[in-house]
């Protein structure tokens, strides 16, 4: 059997969140179960664990389930990732953290067992100011933008880019921390009243993200001024405020909605049978759709894997070489059932980042759902791999690590 | 007028209405703790559990249905119907007094004339029970709450500052609203406290559980009644801050905005609440303004309570709280 | 009899001072330790250390550390989660600034830092009593962990303020870091847990700890018998912090090895150990362990019967979970308001009757 | 004088055995009768048990974690230990408890109005036996807005002792009604227990150290030594007991010894060794 | 001070020694209520002074003005010929004054010998680190009260009861723990209020033993409240009484009782 648990949470305060991701990770390998008899013949199982969101409980999660032969882990919280990384390193294997964790693991030179393609933190931060560019006419010179963040280590991923790209493009970057849950956000949002800067960034997630919509339309900021991450942008975080939320814009990094052929196949063979780990309405919305993407991308891995190695029953460091040999086309993503669907990409031993492109979708209140409003935008890589480089290296020396793939 | 100031009045309005909101949660908290000694962390958790039974009671879910969906494979989820608010707000009041009887008799009739630290932990085994409990019956994704509470920018307050100084203050709707209810409360639970009966009887208790059972008040009764009104107001501050924030597990955080509260305005005092609250609510918002930007921000959490600990230093027993009798 | 006493006679002041003062207590005393010294080590793997062990003994010195607060000096805290940090964070200022040191005395170090911080925040507790105190206590919390997150010093300036715990070893042993055994972290957190309890069993017994004892108990009466009440309630959260600091040291750079301040010393820890420490019992040592064991292992156990042996869906696990314990912290302070401790010591009374019902 | 064979028992205490935290055994097998309107006295040394039996009567154990294992206590012929505190007192049956337990934050007047808690008759009558109880204790109307926390060991006995009268009780459970009090109030207090007795057919039940003055006024009396009954019998004959003179009244042959003279401990006569 | 080296013989031969203490026009208010109205007094060595009074006349306020607990609105203090000046509670125990309290107040969660053990804090040095390890000071330091300990415990007859929690103890037990644990302190002075409230005649007695042998033995100077006046006439060399406040009598028994503002105050009745 292939062994791929899933920590997840269900319970606490980003529950919310937890669940749908869980439902779509758990659906996605049940469809392969069900319908190929698992990946390369060999059975999935993926056990779950409940971490609610919370490190020691994420730490019991790990080790409990790694004696099974755990071949990927996919935490969904950047504290266990942050955790995990170097015991993962050690234990041989692999940590997938698509969209979240640590953004300079995208450098494999250091960090040999991590994987975040096809996009992180860094790379949303400036598909979002590129798209802001493309908004404000081409310039952003003299501009205010504020940045709304969730006051922990995922909510500070960005603002060391922001600061690079508005010393590049000539913006005034004001950063405003929200502490944790958030449900008070008066100050805040006060502050961006006054200052009334053209576009407000938001990184947010858990109830921040519902309060902080419904005061963005409070105020009457023009809520199409106003993106979010990927992690601020489901329907959870948008319908509490009602009409107030609509025009409201998020990066997302891959497509939402059940109109892809997959979930014929997911009706058939999971859904219609009970078989669904969640309830109906959550299928195919932005969360749930990206807990499907981490598996789709976890079980490609270990399908490379398994070509390498020569046989299906691939182990955890058979499946990193699977990871870092990892190639989607977008052939791959049509055959999958998944046309267009997230962007190509193809690994290699030094980038486990992925092109880092995103979409930006924005919320239509009246329909209840999200539209594309564009293509896969690219992150301005100039910007974002020195810092990479300069963070991985810092963490490569206070680890005492030696870079590989010379 | 020079724009610091009229932003400074801005702030300040809105930090006395959240104040307010504090001081929703902390009512709740003074009512029992003056009624028995027991400071109830589990205050949180009853606004989150009261907003949950409210929504699911509101649109019809069928309580349970996890569980029984898990153990028969079924898929129950609505009964189908989509009550007015207003009934809905009064069965789920029934359930909260239901649900102090079942505390009373599971939990407070067992430790009678305990320490206050001991009734403490068992509050917080019952937040954490309620907590379970609440997921289990209702489910925990995130639940939009609706009884018809306005929300948004105050226009007519805000036309009228636009025209006084020449800039609109905002002010949300949902705070007004807050504010008058807060108010109500605070002057309905300060008369009954005072000068009932029973409000006197709730204050033998609280000082000394032997001796007012020695002169026939029932502990018993004494508590279904606070815990029932606490419940209300618990029902309350689940309704204000679950039209603003959604119903999810979050809400039951909302304690911690009112523990400085209580704490500045003395665990004892209904007025106490409210003029707390107001305190903390104008001061830690002032303070994140003007002060926040040059220190990093998100001072919030700690200013609360830092300017509480300031105001104790001086008077140890919170602004209105009963002075503490030290004698040999 | 299962339980003997009888015959068991003191002749001397300092045999009647000894902590288990009983023979049959001192026996089991010694098979304990010889157990926890001489064969789990040998037989713990990595699920056992990581999941049961490791924090349980983490746990146990800051149980320990939070009862000389509240159980023995009645100084009601909530900021010990606030507290842990000092702890963590100045060990992992220690272990980047001096790497050639051990870590056993960086440990140390962060324990005194940790004091230093405890003694400032104790100040207040001279004015502030009771559960004032306690949600004063709060104000360390909330500041701590603020100070911890906002300035980048703390965090050696990495991008996103995660502190992750260097490699480091002792006599040619990895005990910090991804390399460590099993048996390398245990016996790095047991020794220090050993010492802790040494050193606490030895202040609570003594002078130090008759004057906390009084404080808790009168602080009035306590002041007119000649007690300093300021020294007294400093020393009780420098000596507290102490060990809070070392437990926070501890899971940092053994247990977690990485950790963001908010989610790893939150206001939830904080309360953590104060459920251990009463349900344990309030001014007992031995309560201390009694808490931290059955709070580490039940979540553990029941999880492990609730979805490996019945198979329910985690999430129903997890909320059913929380109802169990909560329910079990209600239904032990109804069975017995003073904690493991006081239940134990009942048990004793009741065998030492035995077969007689009194 | 009352005639005990008379009237009849309002209270019966039947072996009764309390046992404190599961373990301490304290009263081992007491039996009392009260009878109407008599005042019955409860003698007995330091943890005798006088507290413990008043409080196993008033069903006040539980929260100090003991309870009653063997015997019965019988009211009217109900039994008590299956009652609600609340519900003893609203049948009549009221304690004031051993060291005051007033309400600290609640002031003198508030502490007497709580007393009146479980009365039905109106506002008025309550006024009435405010004014009634100001009478008796005059320095608690001096004192009446302060809080009771701050009034003297004292004036505390008085409040305790006022607000069980506020009750208008059918018989009182007094724990050691004399304790803290100047002598001239000591007088006082049992003037006032005699003349409720007497002027309203209040029944009494007290427990006190103060032999000498509760033998004075009581009717019967009940020795109790180390949790058991060891003598009983009218006021008058115990006054006269040559044992209980020596040894509660402190009196010999000679009269009232100077406590000066008592040079050597006298060891105590045990009833049971 | 002038009458320092004055003092006289008692009638059963105990020498009373000059002026220890001196109050002088002390005054202590609260809010609105006068507790102490400008009283003077003073304590000899080796005497056993009573204070009596009507409930509420301030006796126990005085105490507590002795011991630093109260301080005074006007007046002063005075102390082996010097004027005492403002301290801390703790640091007029450190003088060698110890006290019991009117409302018991042990420590409940300890043992009686433990108890008895605080009252020696005074006297024990250790430090922390000797504390720490139990190295050598510490726990010779601690046998060496403990001996004291066990001697007061031996005297006062509560040898059955040492490792017992306080918080279990009948009434009576309890004060004499309490007085244990002040004897503890080998005070100069030794304050008690109502020791013998709640007691039966027998244990008086005892109790009454206890005191004069205390007095007899280390020439401790005490100051005793109490209601029961065969008590005060019989144990004490002077008498003080108080009502409302005010000074109404002092001096020796005998006089007191016969003195008719401290009978109509006080004792209602002349009392035997
Ligand atoms: N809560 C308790 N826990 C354990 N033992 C207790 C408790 N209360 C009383 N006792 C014990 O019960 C015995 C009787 O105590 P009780 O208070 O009834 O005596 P008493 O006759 O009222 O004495 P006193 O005159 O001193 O008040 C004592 O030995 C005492 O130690
Ligand atoms: N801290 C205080 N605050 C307010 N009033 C006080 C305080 N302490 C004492 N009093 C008042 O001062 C007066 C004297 O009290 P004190 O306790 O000294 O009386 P006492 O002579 O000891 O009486 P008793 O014999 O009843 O114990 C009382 O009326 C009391 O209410
Ligand atoms: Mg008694
Ligand atoms: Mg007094």
């Amino acid at each position: 059997d292939l062994v791929v648990p899933n920590l997840s949470y269900r319970t606490g305060p980003f529950a919310a969140g937890g669940i749908p991701y869980a439902d779509g990770f758990n659906d996605y390998f049940t469809l392969l179960n069900e319908r190929d008899g698992g990946i390369g013949g060999e059975k999935v199982v993926v056990p779950e664990c409940e971490t609610a969101y919370n490190t020691e409980k994420g730490v019991e999660c790990y080790e409990s389930t790694k004696g099974m032969g755990a071949l990927a882990y996919n935490p969904l919280s950047t504290g266990i990732t942050y955790q995990l990384i170097p015991k993962m390193a050690a234990d041989g294997i692999t940590l997938y953290t698509p969209g979240y964790g640590r953004t300079s693991a995208a450098n494999g030179k250091v960090f040999e067992w991590v994987f975040n393609y096809p996009a992180n933190y860094w790379d949303g931060a400036s598909v979002a100011v590129k798209y802001l560019l493309d908004q404000s006419g081409g310039s952003l010179d003299g501009k205010k933008i504020t940045l709304l963040y969730h006051n922990s280590a995922y909510g500070k991923e960005p603002i060391r880019t922001l600061e690079e790209l508005a010393k590049k493009h000539g913006f005034k970057l004001t950063a405003l921390p929200i502490d944790s849950p958030g449900q008070e956000q008066k100050s805040q949002w006060l502050q961006v009243r006054r200052d009334k800067p053209d576009y407000v960034l938001f990184w947010g997630w858990g109830v921040m993200n519902q309060v902080a919509i419904q005061e963005a339309a409070n105020i009457k900021f023009p809520m199409d001024h106003f993106i979010g991450i990927w992690w601020s942008g489901s329907e959870n975080d948008v319908k509490p405020a009602g009409a107030g939320a609509n025009g409201y814009k998020a990066l997302t990094m891959h497509g939402v909605g059940t109109e892809y052929p997959i979930y014929a196949d997911m009706k058939k063979y999971v859904y219609d049978p009970g078989k669904a780990s969640g309830p109906a309405e959550a299928e195919g919305s932005v969360i749930y759709s990206r807990g499907m993407y981490a598996a789709v991308v976890i079980a490609e891995a270990i399908r490379k894997a398994q070509e390498l190695a020569g046989h299906a029953n691939v182990n955890a460091a058979e499946v990193r070489n699977g990871f870092e040999a990892l190639e989607i086309t977008d052939a791959r993503m049509a055959e999958l059932g998944l046309p267009n669907f997230g962007q190509p990409f193809a690994a290699t031993c030094a980038d486990h980042g992925g092109p880092g492109g995103a979409m930006i979708q924005q919320w239509d209140a009246a329909a209840g759902k999200w539209t594309l409003v564009t293509g896969f935008i690219a992150p301005d890589k100039e910007v974002l791999d020195p810092l990479i480089a300069a963070d991985s290296e810092a963490y490569a020396k206070e680890a005492g690590l030696t870079e590989r793939c010379k | 007028m020079p724009d610091q100031l009229l932003y400074a009045m801005e702030v300040t309005l809105n930090g006395l209405m959240a104040g307010v909101m504090y001081a929703l949660v902390a009512l709740g908290f003074v009512l029992i703790y003056k009624a028995s000694g027991i400071f109830n962390y589990a205050q949180g958790v009853l606004a989150l559990f009261a907003a949950l039974t409210l929504v699911g009671i509101q649109q019809g879910q069928v309580p349970f249905a996890h569980v029984i969906n898990a153990i028969t494979g079924g898929h129950l989820e609505s009964f189908g119907w989509q009550l007015p608010s207003i009934l809905a707000i009064l069965l789920t009041a029934g359930v909260m007094v239901v649900l102090a009887i079942v505390i009373e008799k599971l939990v407070l009739k067992h430790l009678v004339g305990q320490a206050e630290i001991i009734l403490f932990m068992a509050t917080i085994g019952l937040a954490y029970f309620l907590e379970g409990f609440g997921d289990v019956m209702w489910g925990a994704d995130i639940k939009t709450l609706d009884v018809g509470l306005p929300q948004g920018i105050n226009e007519t307050l805000e036309s009228v500052t636009d025209s006084l100084f020449g800039y609109g203050f905002f002010v949300d709707n949902l705070d007004i609203v807050a504010a008058l209810v807060a108010v109500a409360l605070v002057t309905a639970l300060t008369l009954f406290s005072q000068y009932s009966k029973q409000g006197r009887a709730l204050r033998a208790v609280a000082d000394d559980h032997q001796a007012a059972l020695s002169v026939g008040i029932s502990l018993r009764f004494i508590w279904v009644l606070v815990w029932s009104i606490a419940g209300i107001v618990a029902l309350v501050a689940g309704i204000m801050w679950g039209s603003k924030s959604g119903v999810q597990f979050s809400l039951s955080l909302i304690a911690l905005k009112a523990l400085p509260v209580l704490m500045l305005g003395g665990f004892t005092s209904i007025p106490g609440a409210i003029v707390g609250g107001l305190i903390i609510g104008m001061g830690e918002k002032l303070f994140e303004f003007f002060l926040g930007p040059l220190i990093g921000g998100a001072t919030e959490n700690w200013f609360a309570y830092v300017l509480a600990l300031v105001f104790l230093v001086f008077r140890p027993q919170g602004l209105f709280g009963e002075r503490i009798i030290e004698r040999v | 009899m299962f339980y003997r006493e009888a015959g068991d006679f003191k002749t001397s002041y300092r045999e009647d001072n000894q902590t288990f003062p009983i023979r049959f207590d001192r026996m089991g005393f010694y098979a304990t330790l010889a157990v926890a010294f001489g064969v789990i080590p040998l037989v713990i793997d990595d699920y056992w250390a990581n999941a049961v062990f490791v924090p349980f003994l983490i746990y146990a010195i800051a149980a320990i550390g939070l009862n000389i607060l509240v159980g023995y000096a009645g100084q009601v805290s909530l900021g010990t989660g606030g507290f842990m940090a000092v702890g963590a964070y100045a060990v992992y200022k220690l272990m980047t600034a001096f790497p050639d040191v051990p870590v056993f005395i960086h440990v140390l170090l962060a324990g005194g830092v940790t004091a230093a911080v405890g003694v400032l925040f104790g100040l207040p507790s001279l004015r502030i009593k009771g559960f004032y105190l306690a949600v004063a206590t709060l104000a360390a919390q909330f500041f701590l962990v603020w100070l911890f997150n906002k300035v980048p010093w703390f965090y050696n300036y990495s991008a996103s303020g995660q502190i992750t715990a260097p490699d480091r070893s002792m006599f040619g042993v990895f005990v910090t870091g991804a390399q460590t055994s099993a048996t390398a972290k245990y016996m790095f957190c047991l020794i220090l847990l050993t010492l802790v309890a040494l050193v606490a069993r030895n202040l609570t017994r003594g002078t130090i700890g008759r004057k906390w004892m009084a404080i808790r108990d009168m602080d009035i009466a306590a002041e007119i018998i000649g007690v300093n009440p300021l020294t007294t309630k400093i020393t009780a959260f420098a000596v507290s912090s102490f060990f809070i600091g070392i437990a926070g040291a501890l899971f940092f750079s053994v247990y977690l090895g990485a950790a963001e301040v908010g989610e790893a010393f939150g206001i939830n820890k904080s309360f953590l150990i104060l459920f251990m420490v009463i349900i344990g019992g309030l001014g007992s040592i031995f309560g201390s362990f009694a808490g931290a064991a059955f709070l580490v292992l039940l979540p553990v156990f029941l999880k492990n019967v609730l979805v490996g042996g019945l198979g329910w869906p985690t999430d129903l696990a997890a909320h059913i979970e929380l109802m169990i314990v909560g329910g079990l912290i209600i239904v032990f302070l109804i069975a017995e308001p003073h904690g493991l401790a006081q239940l134990w010591r009942v048990a004793k009374e009741k065998l030492r009757l035995w077969p007689f019902p009194h | 004088m009352l005639d005990a064979a008379k009237t009849e028992t309002l209270l019966e205490v039947n072996n009764i055995e309390v046992i404190y935290n599961h373990v301490i055994l304290v009263l081992k097998g007491v039996s009392l009768a009260v009878p109407k309107g008599g005042i019955t006295a409860l003698l007995g040394g330091n943890g005798a048990g006088k507290t413990t039996t008043l409080k196993a009567i008033s069903n006040l154990l539980k929260s100090e974690r003991g309870e009653i294992t063997k015997g019965s206590v019988i009211y009217r012929g109900e039994r008590l230990q299956d009652m609600a505190p609340a519900d003893l007192v609203k049948k009549g049956v009221i304690q004031v408890m051993e060291g005051r337990h007033c309400f600290e934050h609640l002031t003198v007047e508030e502490n007497l109005l709580t007393g009146a808690y479980t009365r039905r008759d109106g506002r008025a009558a309550i006024a009435r036996d405010l004014e009634m109880v100001y009478t008796y204790f005059p320095r608690l109307k001096e004192r009446r807005r302060s809080q009771a926390g701050y009034t003297s060991g004292g004036e505390q006995q008085m409040v305790a002792m006022g607000r069980a009268l506020m009750s208008r009780p059918e018989m009182i459970l007094l724990d050691e009604p004399s304790m803290g009090l100047a002598p001239q109030l000591v007088e006082q207090i049992f003037e006032i227990v005699k003349a409720v007795n007497e002027g309203e057919g209040v029944t009494f039940l007290l427990a006190e150290q103060n032999t000498n003055v509760a033998l004075r006024y009581a009717h019967y009396g009940y020795i109790l030594e180390s949790g058991r009954v060891v003598m009983d019998g009218p006021a008058q004959a115990l006054r006269e007991n040559p044992d209980v003179k020596e040894f509660y009244l402190g009196m010999s042959d000679e009269g009232r010894k100077s406590f000066r003279e008592v040079r050597s401990y006298r060891r105590r006569k045990r009833w049971l060794a | 001070m002038k009458d320092m080296n004055e003092g006289w013989v008692t009638a059963d031969g105990r020498k009373i020694g000059g002026v220890l203490m001196e109050l002088r026009n002390i005054t202590l208010k609260f809010g609105g209520v006068t507790a102490i109205k400008d009283i003077s007094f003073d304590i000899r060595d080796g005497e056993i002074r009573a204070i009596i009074g009507p409930n509420g006349a301030g006796k126990s306020s005085m105490l507590n003005v002795i011991s630093g607990f109260y301080v005074p609105t006007e007046g002063s203090v005075w102390f082996k010929g010097y004027q005492r000046g403002p301290m801390k509670p703790y640091q007029v125990a450190r003088l060698g004054i110890a006290r019991t309290f009117q409302n018991i107040a042990l420590f409940d969660g300890m043992s009686v010998l433990d108890n008895i053990m605080t009252g020696r804090l005074t006297l024990m040095k250790s430090g922390l680190f000797s504390q720490a390890f139990w190295w050598g000071g510490a726990s010779r330091e601690e046998e060496a009260h403990r001996e004291k300990v066990e001697k007061i415990i031996d005297f006062l007859e509560i040898q059955n009861i040492r490792k017992t929690p306080v918080g279990r103890l009948p009434y009576g037990l309890k004060k004499r723990v309490e007085l244990a644990r002040a004897l503890a302190a080998e005070p100069k002075i030794l304050l008690l209020d109502e020791p013998m409230a709640g007691m039966n005649v027998e244990e008086k007695e005892d109790m009454c033993r206890f005191i004069l042998d205390l007095n007899d033995e280390f020439g401790t100077t005490i100051v005793l409240i109490e209601h029961d006046m065969g008590v005060v006439m019989d144990l004490s060399d002077r008498v003080v009484v108080m009502d409302y406040g005010k000074k109404i009598g002092d001096g020796p028994p005998e006089e007191v009782r016969n003195n008719q503002a401290v009978i109509d105050a006080y004792l209602g009745v002349a009392h035997d």
